[in-house]
């Protein structure tokens, strides 16, 4: 499965889709590995993770088949 | 409540004008975000919009909802422009048709609002002197 | 500030558009009133509005004066219809363009609530049942 | 000098331009002899008079050459 980036989350790791590895089983150790693999995205104001393009708790699972994705600040409009 | 909502490269008032417009209603808001020319007193070349689509449409539409169920509004539009948009283009359009002005204005402003927080839209702005942000 | 104020046969939001759109200003907020083809659940053929021209100017430029003081805006339209207008037709348009939303939305509901208290203009309703209010 | 009628004070008085009477020399009593002269008006909300295009007090002076209007509830936009 693949973990959607977008906007400067995009720009700091590089590449518009990784690979999530299998130990990552919901939103708050997806967002502890990014931190630790990609330590640019700590100077993010914020990260939000969507999974089926819902904004997701830290508490939520993370399935195989979810469409996952790394929100830095929106700043449309 | 009829609903307009779209996310494409080119963006019109009169789109939203035309979907609105109805001799039921009294009052029609209208917002329209505009490229400027310059942000903080630096000057702007052009701004480049992305946006993770098909969640984007997902929050208009949560937008939408929440309106509805807070105010009487007849129509509602939302439409927002992506790629290369340089001053003076038109990036986010928002329109609303009531009954009465009032809450055409407070949903109107409430719906920008929201957007600007809650939908996965994002802008990198290309300055004059060569930066990029 | 800019300032486009006129009294006329027929307006329209274009023209109001055409005057505010500015790659220097951000965020452009329009009124529409429209005429309705119902008041209080009774159908409306009509609308005739009468105006006193020149004191009706008049008040419209105090209210760009007061907009002025009060807040940033750096372009304004107030466009009124007068004669017959049916529904569907608009009846009045209010258009302001500032650096920022906020106070383009708050000075856009502040004319048209001013202007529909201090503006002599007047509206006959010609109702289907025959009546006239 | 004539006094300009609009809306719903000129459908009741039946004209569009009054003439003033001499002893009018100020807006409380021009008010004055309007309501004793057109009964009708006194169904008004409010009538407003407007001295030279401006709203004008009832202690306001009306001098000869002053254009004077007569102001129903105004009922615009």
């Amino acid at each position: 499965m693949g973990i959607l980036l977008f906007g400067v989350a995009k720009d700091i790791i590089g590449v518009a889709l990784l690979e999530k590895p299998a130990q990552v089983r919901d939103v708050a150790s997806l967002k502890a590995w990014l931190y630790e693999a990609y330590p640019g995205l700590r100077q993010l104001k914020s990260m939000m993770i969507a999974v089926n393009r819902t904004y997701a708790a830290d508490s939520q699972v993370i399935n195989e088949q979810d469409e996952v994705a790394v929100i830095p600040p929106v700043s449309g409009g | 409540m009829e609903i307009l909502i779209d996310i494409k490269d080119t963006i019109t008032v009169q789109e939203a004008l035309d979907f609105i417009q109805s001799p039921a209603c009294g009052g029609e808001v209208i917002f329209a975000g505009t490229v400027r020319n310059h942000t903080k007193q630096r000057p702007v070349l052009k701004l480049f919009y992305e946006c993770y689509e098909a969640m984007a449409i997902s929050e208009m539409q949560k937008i939408a909802t929440q309106v509805q169920e807070r105010w009487d509004i007849q129509k509602l539009v939302m439409l927002h422009a992506v790629g290369d948009k340089y001053p003076g283009d038109i990036a986010v359009v928002i329109a609303v048709a009531a009954a009465h002005r009032g809450i055409a204005f407070d949903a109107c402003e409430y719906i920008i609002d929201t957007l600007k927080e809650t939908v996965p839209i994002w802008k990198k702005e290309f300055f004059a002197d060569g930066e990029i942000a």
